[in-house]
C-alpha cells in the first residue's frame, strides 16, 4: 500500500512539459515568432506511470467541497497540474453537471491568497512558524496532558459529513465535550425541524421531476438551496413536456423566481398566510376533503379568506385565484417553504402552513418521500444552521470555552454584529483554525493551520440532501505547497495526540479511509473481486453507493398561528441579506471568476448593490446607482441600488458575499458591505435559529452615485427578437402534454 | 475695392524675390509656431508610447467601442487631404487660373494630412509591431492579407494616393525647384540641384510637363474620390446601423472636399499674413475659395438630409434608433454643433462683405473644420455606442490617451507643414508668371486686336526657303 | 569643321519667338527650326505655334501603364486569394469581384502614375547633367533660344538674334 | 577576354553549382528512401544547447540502433514526444556501462529522484499546437511501405540526423514556412486552427 | 500562384455560400440552445472562464466595459411576447426573468470574417468561425462588425493581473493564453474538438467518400476522409456543465446527432434569412437572423404558463 502510495504521488508531480507551458500569443512584441533553442527545460518524470502521457489529460474522480451538497465531480488533470472541474457523469446526485461555484473550486485551490505556513499569534501578531511549534502549541494546550476541561472545548464547523464527521466526533467524545456549533448560513434547519413534526422525517426528498406543479414560497431551489445542482437536473426534467408549472412566492426575486411562470411579490413575512388562503380556497372554493385535518387547524385556515390574504400579503386577489385553481387541478404538486419564509421569527408556523398545503394537496408519498436513513449512521451529515452560531455566541458569553477548533466555517464574518463574536472569540484562551485562506476568523485564531485544498485531500463525505452515496473525495494532484496538510490527517493526529485507542494503526487519513472502505459489508463490494480491485472501482467512481433504509412519511397536519402584518413607522422595509449561488454566504469572495461572473438578477459583478423596487425608488427620489444609506437598529450599511420590478416595495435586497476584511483576498479587499453585520437580534421563535430575514430597516439616500458595474447595457429587448416567449399552450401543443386547467 | 485675381503689371523678378523671401530667415514667431508643433507632437508620442507599451485600455477603448477617435480623426486627415486635389486637379483641368497661386500648399497640405492620416489606423491597431501584415507581400508562410476587408483597400487607397499625390506635388514643384537652385547657396543648392533634377526649362521639359501634370491631374480626380469612397466603405461595407448606408460614399467625398477647403481658407490667410503674400493670395482668390467652399457646403449639407430622410423614411429600426440617438442622446451636442458649424456657419460664406473680412474668415474656417472632425466622431461613436444587440449599448467618452494623439497629430502635421513652407516654395513661382503672362497677354490682345488682324494678312516674300 | 552651340537670350518673348519663326522660315540656309531648343521660365503653349508639333509619348506610358496595373493588379490579386484557400470568408468566394474591382482600380491609377512620371523622367531628358549654356535669367523672366549650328553658320545666327534685340548671346564650341 | 581569367570564371560559377547539386542529391539521398512522402525542405544552423548530460544519440540510436520511439515513447500517443523517464534509462544503466562518468552523473540524479534538468531544443512558440502522434500515424504508421523500424528517417524530417549527433542540434527552421511547404507537398490539412488556438 | 491555377478553378473559385462555396466540410458544428430549460445560473460562463483561459479583468475594467465574457448570460427584464397576452400589466415581473446565453453564433456568413484585413478570422473546414490569435493585429473590425457583439478584445496584457501565481498553474495548455492586443471570442471549445477528431482518426474512424449534405436549405459539400465522430462523443464545456441541458451541441452534418434533430424538429433551417415553417409555433428561432449572417446556434422560445 504504502509502495502504492509514493507511486501515484511521484506522478502527481507538477512538470513543465512542451506544450504544455503557459502559452501567450503575442506575448512576443515585436518580433512575432520566437523559436528558441534552450530557453525552455523539459522535465522528464523520474517514474513513469502507465496511463499518465504528457499532454494527454487525465480525469479523476473525486467529490466538489464548495458547498455542502457533495457533487461527483471529475477533475482533469494534465502534467500533474489540476485543470477543470467537470461533472462525474456517474454521480446519480448531479449527473455530471455542475454549478459555478464547482466550477471555480479550481482557483480556490491555485488562490494566490492561500495560507501556506502554519501561524502562530506571538505579540498580538499571527506570524509563521513551523509544524512542529504549532502541532507543540496544540499538544500544550488540547494535548493528552493539557488540564482542559471537556465542556471548556469546542468545534466549530461548517457542514461535516462521512469519515470527517466520525474522526470529529471521536475527537469530541476524546476530550469529552458535547460542543459541536455546525453553522452555515444557507440552511433550511426551520423547514427540517417542520418536517421532524409533521412528515416525521427531518429531511425527505422532493420529486421536483414528478409534480407537475410547484409552489414555492421562498425556497430558491435552483440557487442557494441544500443542492442546487441536484435540484436543477430534477427541474429540467420538471420542465420537459408535459411542462410544469413553477409559482414562486418571495419578496425578492431568488433565482428560481426569475424561472418561475408566477412570480408573486409577497410582502416579507406573509408567505404564510398566503399559503393558508390558498389552503382556505382549496377547501371552500375547490371543495377539497378537509375530514382528515384536525378541527384547530380547519379554524386557522378558516380565518384567511381571500380579502384577509389580500390585505395581509399584498398578493392581488385574481393571482391567489389562478394559484388556488392550479393547485387544485395539478396533481401531483409540489409546495416547498425555504430561505425566506422561513428567516422570520414566525418562520416555524409559516413553513408548517406551507406543509399543510401538501398535506390537503396529498402530495405526502407522492412528491415529497422518505429518504430513508444512512445504514452509518455516523456518517450522516450534520448540516450547519443559524442556531449553531447562536449557541456559540450564547456559549462564549457564558465564558464557557477555553478552546476552540474551527474548520471550514468563517462564523466572524457571518455572524451578525450584535453577536459581537470576534470580541467573544478573542477572549477565548486558544482558538485553532483549519483553513485555507486567512478569512476573519481564521485572522482572529491563535493558531492556524494550513490544511490542504479539497482537491489535495482524502476524504468521504455524505451529502445532507439525496444522501444516498458515499462520495469518495481522492487528491487530483501533489499539494501544491508542501507545507500544507490534509485536515483528515491532522484530525487523526489530534486523535493520537488524545491517545485515543484504535487510530495508532492508521498510518494517515488516507489509511484510514482505505481501511473504512475495506470494512464496509461484503456484500456492497460482491462483484469487485479482490479487495484491491474493489478500491480501484470506488476511485474510478468516484463514490460508494449506498441503499438507505426507507421510512414511511407520516402527515401530522398542526395548527398554525402567524402574526397579522405589522407596520412598523421607523423602520418601514424588511432587509432582504439574500445568498445567491455564486457568493454562497460569502466564502468566494476570494474567487475571481465568482467575483467577475455576474449577478444572475442584477448582472452586478465585483460588488454589493441593494435591490428596490421601482416604486419605492420613486418614493426616495433615487436612480440605479445611486448610494442608499440602509440602517437597522444594529447598525447601517451603504450600497447602490439597483431597481427592478422583482422585489416587494417593502423590501430591500442587498446579497451575501462581500464586505470581508482586506487579508482575506486580494480579489475581496475593500469591496462591497455585509448585509449580515446588520441583522437585528430576531431568533425564529420555535427552534432558536436566526430569523436572517427578520430584520426592518429604514432608508435615506447617501447622496452619491456610484454607477453600478453591470453585464450588459439594457435590460430592455428594444424591439429585437432576442429572448422570445410562447405560452405553455403553445408548447404543449407542439411538443407534447396536456394542457394546465 | 480689389477685384482682379492678380496684378498683372507685377514684375517676374518681384515674384521670384517674394517668394523666395518667404523660405528664408525664419523669424522668432516661425520658431515658436515649430515648438509649439513639436510640443503637440510629444503629447501624442508620449500617449502612443503608453498605449503601445500597456494596450488599447487607457485610451478608454471598450466592448464594443472599439475605435473611438482614432478612426474619426483618421477620415477627419483623409477628407483634409482632398482640398490638394480639389484645388489643383480639378481646377486645373478645367482652366481656373486662379488657383495657380494657392495650389501648392493646397497639394503640400495633401500630403501631409494623408502623412498625418496614415497613421491613424496604424496607431489604433491593438498589435501596432505587427502592422506590415496589411501589406500584400509575398510571405514565406503562404498567407496573404485578406483583400476584402476595407482596411486593406484602405491600405491600397493610401498608399497610391500618397504616392500620387506626394509625386503630383513634387513633379508641380519642378520648375521653382529650379528657380530656387538657380537663387540659392549652400546646403540648398545642393538640394535644389539634386530635387530640381537638371531642370532647364526646355521646350521638351516643358512639353513632356505639361503632359505629364495633365495626366496625373487626370488619375489624382478619380483617385481622391475613390480614396474617400474606399474610407467610406470602412462603413458602408459593414452591417452595423448608421453606418451600412449607401450614400456614404458622396457624403464621405464631400465632406472631404469641405474640410479640405476649409482648411485652405485657414492656411490661406495665414500664409498670407505671415509671408506678405498679398499680391498673390489676393481677396478675389480667397473670395472664389469661400464661394467653392459653400457649394461644397450645400452639397454637404444635402447628403446630411438625404441620409437622415432615408434612414427614416426605411424601415431600418436600429438605424433610426442610432438616428434618434444622434439627435437626442449623449452625443447630441456633438451632433447639433456638426449641423451648426457644418450646415448654417457657411452662409457667411454667402456674404461678400464677411468674405472680404480675413478674421471672421479665419474663425469661420477653423470652425468649419471643427463641425467636419465633428461630422467623423459622429459617424463612429454613435453606432458603436448604439447598435443591433442592445446588451452591448453603452457610451464611453475617450481619455487622455486618445485625446493627447488626436491633439498630436495636429502638431505633426502642423511640423511638416511648417518645415515644408521655409523649404519649398509655398506659392507656385512659373504658374503666377504664367498666370501674370496669359492674362496680360490676353489683356494686350483684346486691345491689340486690329493689330493682330493687318499682322496675319501679311504675306511671307517666298514660299520655299532659300537653300 | 567644329560645331557651334549658340543661345541667345531674349528678355521680350515675342522678339525671341519671332526669331524663331525666321529660322523656320529659314533665313538662315542649312538651320532647320527642328535643331531650336527653347528654354523658358514658364510653359506656354504659343511655342509650338512656332516650333511645330513635337513629340511626347507620355499618355503612351500611361496608357501602358494603367493597363498593366489593372491586369497585373487583378491577377496578382486573384493569384494570391487562390493559393490562399485556407481562408472561405463569410460565405464570400475565393475569389470576390466587387473588392477585386476596387483594388484593381487603384492598381490602375497607382501604376497609371507611376509610369506616367516614368515616361516623365524618361521623355523629358530630365535627370541628367544640365547644359552648360544655361543661364539662371532663364529661370527668371528670360527665354533662351538654343541652335547647335556649324562654324560658318554661327555669325549668321547671332547676326538673327541680335536683329531680334536679343539680351545676350552665349555661345560654346562643341568639338 | 584572356584565358586566365575565363578559367576563374568558369570555376566561380561551376563551384557553386556543383556544391549546389551535391547537396541537392544528397538530401535527396537522405530523404529518397521515405515512401509516400515529400520531405520538408530548409535548413537551420542551430545553437549549441548545453545540457546536463551530454547525451549521446548517436551511440543509442546509431552503434546500437535503438529506436526513437523506444526512449521518446509518447511521441506515437500525444502531442508532444517526451522525454524518457529517468527509470527507463536506468533500466539498462544499472549495469550497462556504469563507469562512464556521464552515466554517474545520471545515477546521481536518480538517487535524488530528481529527473535531469534538460534543456530544450526544437522548441516552436507557445501559440503553436504540434502534435507528434498524427505526424507519426500519417508518416509511418499509416505509411505501407514503411516499417516501423525506419522511423527515424520520418523523425529527420524535423529533427535532423539525430543519430549523427551527441546532444541534439537543431538543423531545420521549425518555422510556420517550413511547417507550411511540406503541408502543401503532403496535402497536409491548411487550417490554421490545426496549429493555431 | 500560377495563372492556371486561376483559370481551370475560375468556377470553382467564383462560387459563393449560397452556391455552396468552395469550401469541402469535415463538420457543420451547431448549437440548440433550449429557453425553456435556461435557468440562468450562470455555470457555463464559469465553465467556459475555465476552459478557454479567459481573462478576469477587475472592477475598473467591467465598469468600462473591457470584459472577456465569452459566454455571457444576459437577463432582459421586458418581455413583449408576454405583455400582448396578460391583461393586466403587473407592477411586478411576474413572469420571471429572460435569460439568454449569448455565444459566438459561429456564422456561415459571418460578418467579422470578411472585414479582418489580415484573415485572422476565417471559416474552417469545421464550419466554425475562427480566430487566429497570433495572426490578429488588434484592428478590432471584426467586433465592429458583429452584430451579436460578442467578439472581446484584449485591451491590457492580462496575464500578470489575470493569473498571479499560482494562479496560472490553472490555465488550459491546449489553448493560447492571450497577450494584449488581441481579439477573442467562443471557439466552440476548439481544443476540444481537435482532442475528439484527432482521437477519431488515430482510431482509423474516417469518411471514406465524399458526400453532398443537406442541411435545411443549406447545402454542404462534405470532404472525403473526413473524421467520424459520435454524437455527444465529446461536448463543449458550456454543455458538459449546463445543469439543466439546455445547451446540445453537435454536428449538424451528422444526420444522427441530437442538435441536428432539434434543428429539423422545429423546423429551422440553415441558409434562411426568414424560415419557412410549416408549423409556425415550433420555438426554434436564431437571433438576427435577418441579417443574413447565417448563424450556427438555434434558441428554442422561452415557455411560460399564463
Amino acid at each position: 500500500m504504502s509502495g502504492n502510495e509514493i507511486n501515484r504521488r511521484d506522478f502527481l508531480k507538477v512538470m513543465g512539459w512542451s506544450g504544455a507551458g503557459v502559452a501567450l500569443a503575442g506575448c512576443d512584441m515585436p518580433t512575432t515568432v520566437t523559436l528558441e533553442e534552450g530557453k525552455e527545460k523539459v522535465t522528464s518524470y523520474v517514474l513513469p506511470e502507465e496511463y499518465v502521457i504528457p499532454g494527454v489529460g487525465v480525469y479523476y474522480a473525486s467529490t466538489c467541497q464548495q458547498c455542502p451538497a457533495g457533487c461527483g465531480i471529475h477533475g482533469r488533470v494534465r502534467e500533474g497540474r489540476f485543470l477543470k472541474v467537470e461533472g462525474n457523469p456517474d454521480a446519480p446526485l448531479n449527473h455530471g453537471k455542475v454549478c459555478q461555484m464547482g466550477q471555480a473550486g479550481v482557483q480556490g485551490h491555485y488562490n494566490p491568497d492561500r495560507i501556506t505556513k502554519p501561524l502562530i499569534r506571538k505579540g498580538g501578531a499571527l506570524v509563521e512558524a513551523s509544524w512542529d511549534e504549532a502541532m507543540d502549541l496544540i499538544k500544550q494546550n488540547v494535548g493528552a496532558e493539557s488540564t482542559l476541561k471537556g465542556e471548556r472545548f469546542a468545534w466549530v464547523t461548517g457542514t461535516v459529513s462521512g469519515h470527517q464527521a466520525v474522526l470529529l466526533q471521536s475527537h469530541l467524545d476524546a476530550m469529552g465535550s458535547t460542543n459541536h456549533f455546525a453553522h452555515e448560513i444557507v440552511n433550511n434547519a426551520v423547514s427540517q425541524a417542520v418536517n421532524r413534526e409533521m412528515l416525521g422525517e427531518a429531511q425527505p426528498a422532493y420529486r421536483i421531476d414528478e409534480a407537475r406543479l410547484i409552489v414555492s414560497f421562498g425556497a430558491d431551489l435552483l440557487g442557494a438551496s441544500q443542492s442546487p445542482v441536484h435540484f436543477t437536473t430534477q427541474y429540467a426534467k420538471f420542465r420537459e413536456a408535459p411542462r410544469g408549472v413553477l409559482v414562486q412566492v418571495e419578496s425578492k426575486m431568488t433565482l428560481t423566481g426569475a424561472n418561475a411562470d408566477l412570480w408573486l411579490a409577497v410582502r416579507p413575512g406573509t408567505e404564510g398566510v398566503l399559503a393558508l388562503g390558498l389552503a382556505n380556497a382549496l377547501l371552500v372554493k375547490h371543495k377539497r376533503d378537509a375530514a382528515d385535518l384536525p378541527a384547530d387547524v380547519r379554524d386557522v385556515i378558516a380565518k384567511y379568506d381571500h380579502d384577509t390574504v389580500q390585505r395581509i400579503t399584498g398578493v392581488a386577489g385574481d393571482r391567489i385565484v389562478k394559484v388556488a385553481a392550479w393547485l387544485n387541478s395539478q396533481s401531483p404538486s409540489l409546495v416547498l417553504a425555504g430561505g425566506s419564509a422561513e428567516g422570520q421569527a414566525h418562520g416555524y408556523d409559516t413553513a408548517a402552513a406551507v406543509m399543510l398545503l401538501n398535506i390537503i394537496l396529498g402530495n405526502i408519498g407522492r412528491t415529497i418521500v422518505s429518504s430513508g436513513d444512512l445504514p452509518f449512521a455516523q456518517m450522516e451529515a450534520k448540516s450547519g444552521n443559524t442556531a449553531g452560531l447562536l449557541a456559540l455566541a450564547d456559549t462564549l458569553d457564558k465564558g464557557g470555552l477555553d478552546a476552540v477548533f474551527v474548520y471550514n466555517t468563517n462564523p466572524v464574518y457571518t455572524a451578525p454584529s450584535h453577536l459581537n463574536l470576534a470580541e467573544k472569540l478573542s477572549a477565548v484562551p486558544f482558538k485553532v483554525v483549519f483553513a485555507q485562506f486567512p478569512d476573519e476568523t481564521a485572522m482572529r485564531a491563535d493558531v492556524v493551520l494550513p490544511i490542504h485544498s479539497p482537491y489535495e485531500d482524502w476524504g468521504t463525505h455524505v451529502a445532507g440532501y439525496y444522501g444516498n452515496q458515499i462520495s469518495i473525495q481522492q487528491p487530483l494532484m501533489e499539494p501544491l505547497n508542501p507545507t500544507t496538510r490534509g485536515f483528515g490527517d491532522l484530525l487523526l493526529g489530534m486523535l493520537k495526540m488524545r491517545g485515543v485507542a484504535g487510530y495508532a494503526d492508521f498510518e494517515d487519513y488516507y489509511g484510514y479511509i482505505r481501511q473504512a472502505v475495506a470494512a464496509l459489508p461484503a456484500e456492497m463490494k460482491a462483484d469487485a473481486g479482490s479487495e484491491d480491485k474493489y478500491w480501484q472501482q470506488v476511485l474510478q467512481r468516484g463514490l460508494i453507493p449506498v441503499q438507505r433504509k426507507p421510512r414511511s412519511l407520516t402527515a401530522k397536519a398542526i395548527a398554525v398561528s402567524l402574526p397579522d402584518y405589522a407596520q412598523d413607522s421607523e423602520y418601514p422595509y424588511h432587509l432582504v441579506p439574500s445568498p445567491r449561488l455564486g457568493m454562497w454566504d460569502g466564502r468566494y469572495a476570494n474567487i475571481p471568476w465568482l467575483q467577475e461572473a455576474p449577478d444572475q438578477i442584477s448582472k452586478v459583478v465585483w460588488d454589493s448593490w441593494a435591490e428596490m423596487h421601482p416604486l419605492t425608488a420613486q418614493k426616495l427620489g433615487v436612480m440605479e446607482g445611486d448610494v442608499i444609506k440602509i440602517t437597522s437598529d444594529q447598525g447601517a450599511i451603504e450600497a447602490a441600488v439597483y431597481i427592478y420590478k422583482g422585489i416587494h416595495p417593502d423590501a430591500i435586497a442587498v446579497p451575501l458575499g462581500q464586505g470581508h476584511e482586506k487579508e482575506f483576498s486580494r480579489y475581496a479587499k475593500d469591496r462591497g458591505v455585509n448585509p449580515l453585520k446588520i441583522l437585528s437580534p430576531v431568533r425564529e421563535a420555535k427552534t432558536g435559529e436566526l430569523a436572517l430575514y427578520g430584520t426592518r430597516v429604514k432608508l435615506a439616500k447617501a447622496g452619491r452615485n456610484e454607477a453600478l458595474v453591470k453585464l450588459g447595457g439594457t435590460d430592455q429587448q428594444m424591439g429585437r427578437k432576442l429572448v422570445a416567449t410562447v405560452t405553455a399552450d403553445v408548447f404543449r401543443r407542439t411538443e407534447g402534454g396536456q394542457d394546465v386547467a | 475695392m480689389q477685384t482682379k485675381d492678380i496684378n498683372e503689371q507685377i514684375k517676374w523678378a518681384q515674384i521670384n524675390k517674394d517668394v523666395l523671401r518667404s523660405m528664408e530667415n525664419p523669424r522668432m514667431a516661425y520658431w515658436v509656431a515649430v515648438g509649439t508643433c513639436l510640443a503637440m507632437l510629444m503629447c501624442a508620442v508620449v500617449a502612443e508610447i503608453y498605449q503601445y507599451q500597456v494596450g488599447m485600455g487607457p485610451a478608454n477603448l471598450n466592448w464594443p467601442q472599439m475605435w473611438g477617435l482614432y478612426i474619426a480623426t483618421f477620415i477627419f486627415w483623409i477628407g483634409m487631404s482632398h482640398s490638394g486635389t480639389l484645388l489643383s486637379a480639378i481646377l486645373h483641368i478645367v482652366h481656373a487660373d486662379w488657383r495657380k497661386p494657392i495650389y501648392r500648399f493646397a497639394e503640400a497640405m495633401t500630403t501631409f494630412s494623408l502623412m498625418t492620416a496614415g497613421l491613424f489606423p496604424m496607431i489604433h491597431l491593438g498589435r501596432l509591431w505587427n502592422m506590415y501584415w496589411v501589406l500584400p507581400y509575398v510571405s514565406d508562410r503562404g498567407i496573404w492579407p485578406n483583400f476584402r476587408s476595407p482596411l486593406v483597400w484602405d491600405a491600397f487607397a493610401i498608399f497610391t494616393y500618397l504616392t500620387s499625390s506626394a509625386m503630383f506635388l513634387f513633379i508641380g514643384m519642378i520648375p521653382d525647384l529650379a528657380i530656387c537652385r538657380d537663387n540659392a547657396k549652400g546646403w540648398r543648392k545642393k538640394l535644389y540641384t539634386a530635387l530640381s533634377l537638371g531642370w532647364s526649362g526646355t521646350d521638351r521639359q516643358w512639353r513632356h510637363f505639361r503632359k505629364t501634370y495633365l495626366l496625373m491631374a487626370c488619375f489624382l480626380i478619380p483617385l481622391a474620390v475613390s480614396v474617400h469612397s474606399i474610407v467610406s466603405s470602412d462603413f458602408a461595407m459593414s452591417i452595423m446601423p448608421g453606418w451600412h448606408v449607401t450614400s456614404f460614399p458622396p457624403y464621405f467625398v464631400a465632406g472631404a472636399l469641405y474640410s479640405g477647403c476649409a482648411a485652405i481658407i485657414t492656411l490661406f490667410i495665414l500664409l498670407r499674413y505671415f509671408f506678405r503674400f498679398e499680391e498673390y493670395m489676393t481677396i478675389p482668390i480667397l473670395e472664389k475659395t469661400c464661394k467653392l467652399t459653400f457649394v461644397i457646403a450645400m452639397a454637404w449639407s444635402y447628403l446630411n438630409l438625404i441620409e437622415f430622410a432615408a434612414t427614416w423614411y426605411g424601415h431600418d429600426t436600429a438605424a433610426k434608433e442610432v438616428l434618434w440617438d444622434k439627435f437626442t442622446g449623449p452625443y447630441s451636442p456633438y451632433f447639433w454643433a456638426m449641423l451648426f458649424f457644418g450646415s448654417v456657419l457657411p452662409f457667411t460664406l454667402a456674404f461678400e462683405k464677411l468674405r472680404r473680412h480675413l478674421p471672421t474668415m479665419f474663425v469661420v474656417s477653423l470652425l468649419l473644420n471643427v463641425g467636419m472632425w465633428l461630422e467623423r466622431w459622429m459617424i463612429v461613436s454613435p453606432t458603436l455606442s448604439l447598435s443591433y444587440h442592445p446588451i452591448a449599448w453603452n457610451v464611453l467618452w475617450p481619455s487622455m490617451v486618445q485625446w493627447a494623439i488626436v491633439f498630436g497629430s495636429f502638431g505633426w502635421f502642423g511640423l511638416l507643414f511648417l518645415v515644408f513652407v521655409k523649404v519649398f516654395p509655398s506659392v507656385s513661382m512659373y504658374e503666377v508668371k504664367e498666370m501674370v503672362y496669359h492674362r496680360r497677354r490676353a489683356h494686350v490682345e483684346d486691345q491689340a486686336k486690329y493689330f493682330h488682324r493687318r499682322l496675319s494678312d501679311r504675306q511671307p516674300a517666298t514660299d520655299t526657303p532659300s537653300p | 569643321m567644329s560645331k557651334h552651340r549658340i543661345m541667345g537670350l531674349f528678355s521680350d518673348f515675342d522678339q525671341a519667338f519671332a526669331a524663331v519663326a525666321d529660322i523656320r522660315a529659314y533665313k538662315i540656309p542649312g538651320v532647320s527650326v527642328d535643331d531650336v531648343t527653347i528654354k523658358s521660365p514658364i510653359e506656354h503653349p504659343e511655342i509650338e505655334e512656332v516650333l511645330g508639333e513635337r513629340p511626347a509619348h507620355v499618355p503612351k506610358f500611361t496608357l501602358m501603364g494603367a493597363l498593366f496595373g489593372m491586369t497585373f493588379g487583378f491577377l496578382f490579386l486573384a493569384s494570391a486569394q487562390a493559393t490562399f484557400l485556407v481562408q472561405p470568408q463569410g460565405g464570400k468566394p475565393v475569389v470576390p469581384l466587387p473588392s477585386n474591382i476596387v483594388l484593381t482600380y487603384e492598381m490602375t491609377i497607382l501604376f497609371g502614375v507611376l509610369f506616367t512620371i516614368i515616361s516623365f523622367v524618361i521623355g523629358s531628358r530630365i535627370v541628367r547633367k544640365r547644359d552648360t549654356l544655361y543661364s539662371e535669367m532663364v529661370s527668371l523672366d528670360q527665354v533662351g533660344v538654343l541652335l547647335e549650328v556649324d562654324e560658318g553658320k554661327a555669325q549668321a545666327l547671332k547676326d538673327l538674334f541680335k536683329a531680334h534685340e536679343v539680351v545676350e548671346i552665349r555661345e560654346e564650341v562643341v568639338r | 577576354m584572356n584565358a586566365g581569367r575565363g578559367i576563374v570564371w568558369s570555376w566561380a560559377l561551376f563551384l557553386p553549382l556543383a556544391v549546389f547539386l551535391l547537396l541537392m542529391m544528397s538530401s535527396a539521398q537522405v530523404y529518397a528512401e521515405v515512401p509516400n512522402a515529400v520531405p520538408p525542405k530548409g535548413d537551420h544552423k542551430g545553437e549549441d544547447v548545453p545540457q546536463p548530460i551530454e547525451f549521446p544519440h548517436d551511440i543509442h540510436a546509431k552503434i546500437n540502433e535503438i529506436n526513437c520511439m523506444y526512449c521518446h515513447t509518447y511521441a506515437r500517443r500525444s502531442k508532444v514526444a517526451g522525454i524518457p523517464p529517468t527509470s527507463k534509462c536506468m533500466g539498462c544503466h544499472s549495469v550497462i556501462a556504469t563507469d562512464k562518468p556521464r552515466i554517474q552523473k545520471l545515477t546521481e540524479y536518480w538517487e535524488k529522484r530528481e529527473p535531469p534538468p534538460w534543456n530544450k531544443v526544437h522548441d516552436v512558440p507557445d501559440y503553436v499546437h504540434f502534435t507528434h502522434e498524427k505526424h507519426l500515424k500519417r508518416f509511418v504508421f499509416d505509411n505501407e511501405e514503411l516499417p516501423v523500424e525506419r522511423v527515424s528517417e520520418v523523425c529527420a524530417f524535423c529533427h535532423g540526423e539525430v543519430k549523427n549527433m551527441t546532444v541534439a542540434h537543431k538543423v531545420k527552421p521549425l518555422t510556420m514556412g517550413f511547417c507550411v511547404r511540406c503541408h502543401e507537398a503532403n496535402k497536409g490539412p491548411s487550417d490554421c486552427w490545426k496549429c493555431h488556438k | 500562384m500560377s495563372l492556371k491555377n486561376i483559370l481551370e478553378n475560375w468556377s470553382n473559385y467564383r462560387r459563393d455560400r449560397e452556391a455552396g462555396g468552395h469550401h469541402e466540410y469535415e463538420h457543420m458544428w451547431g448549437m440548440a440552445i433550449d429557453l425553456n430549460k435556461c435557468i440562468g445560473c450562470n455555470a457555463c460562463a464559469v465553465a467556459c472562464y475555465a476552459e478557454n483561459n479567459l481573462a478576469i479583468v477587475g472592477k475598473e475594467k467591467m465598469t468600462k466595459k473591457q470584459g472577456m465574457h465569452w459566454m455571457r448570460i444576459e437577463r432582459y427584464w421586458g418581455e413583449p411576447d408576454l405583455d400582448k397576452l396578460s391583461q393586466s400589466s403587473s407592477q411586478y415581473q411576474e413572469h420571471g426573468a429572460n435569460f439568454l446565453p449569448m455565444m459566438c453564433q459561429q456564422c456561415n456568413a459571418a460578418t467579422c470574417e470578411p472585414v479582418c484585413p489580415v484573415a485572422a478570422t476565417f471559416h474552417t473546414p469545421d464550419g466554425l468561425n475562427a480566430q487566429v490569435y497570433n495572426r490578429c493585429i488588434g484592428s478590432r473590425y471584426c467586433s465592429n462588425n458583429c452584430p451579436y457583439r460578442l467578439r472581446y478584445f484584449n485591451f491590457y496584457s492580462y496575464y500578470e493581473s489575470s493569473w498571479p501565481a499560482p494562479l496560472h498553474l490553472q490555465l488550459n495548455p491546449d489553448l493560447s493564453v492571450r497577450d494584449k492586443g488581441v481579439m477573442e471570442k467562443c471557439t466552440f471549445c476548439i481544443q476540444r474538438i481537435r482532442v475528439a477528431k484527432d482521437k477519431a482518426r488515430m482510431e482509423d474512424r474516417v469518411e471514406k467518400e465524399a458526400a453532398v449534405i443537406k442541411v435545411g436549405d443549406s447545402t454542404f459539400r462534405a470532404a472525403a476522409g473526413r473524421g467520424k465522430l459520435e454524437d455527444m462523443e465529446f461536448q463543449t464545456a458550456c454543455q458538459q456543465t449546463c445543469p439543466t441541458g439546455a445547451i446540445v451541441f453537435g454536428d449538424m452534418l451528422n444526420p444522427e446527432s441530437q442538435v441536428r434533430k432539434l434543428w429539423d424538429g422545429h423546423q429551422v433551417s440553415l441558409g434562411k434569412t426568414k424560415q419557412t415553417k410549416q408549423n409556425p409555433e415550433k420555438r426554434g428561432y436564431r437571433v438576427f437572423e435577418a441579417l443574413n449572417t447565417d448563424p450556427c446556434v438555434m434558441y428554442m422560445e422561452r415557455v411560460r404558463e399564463v
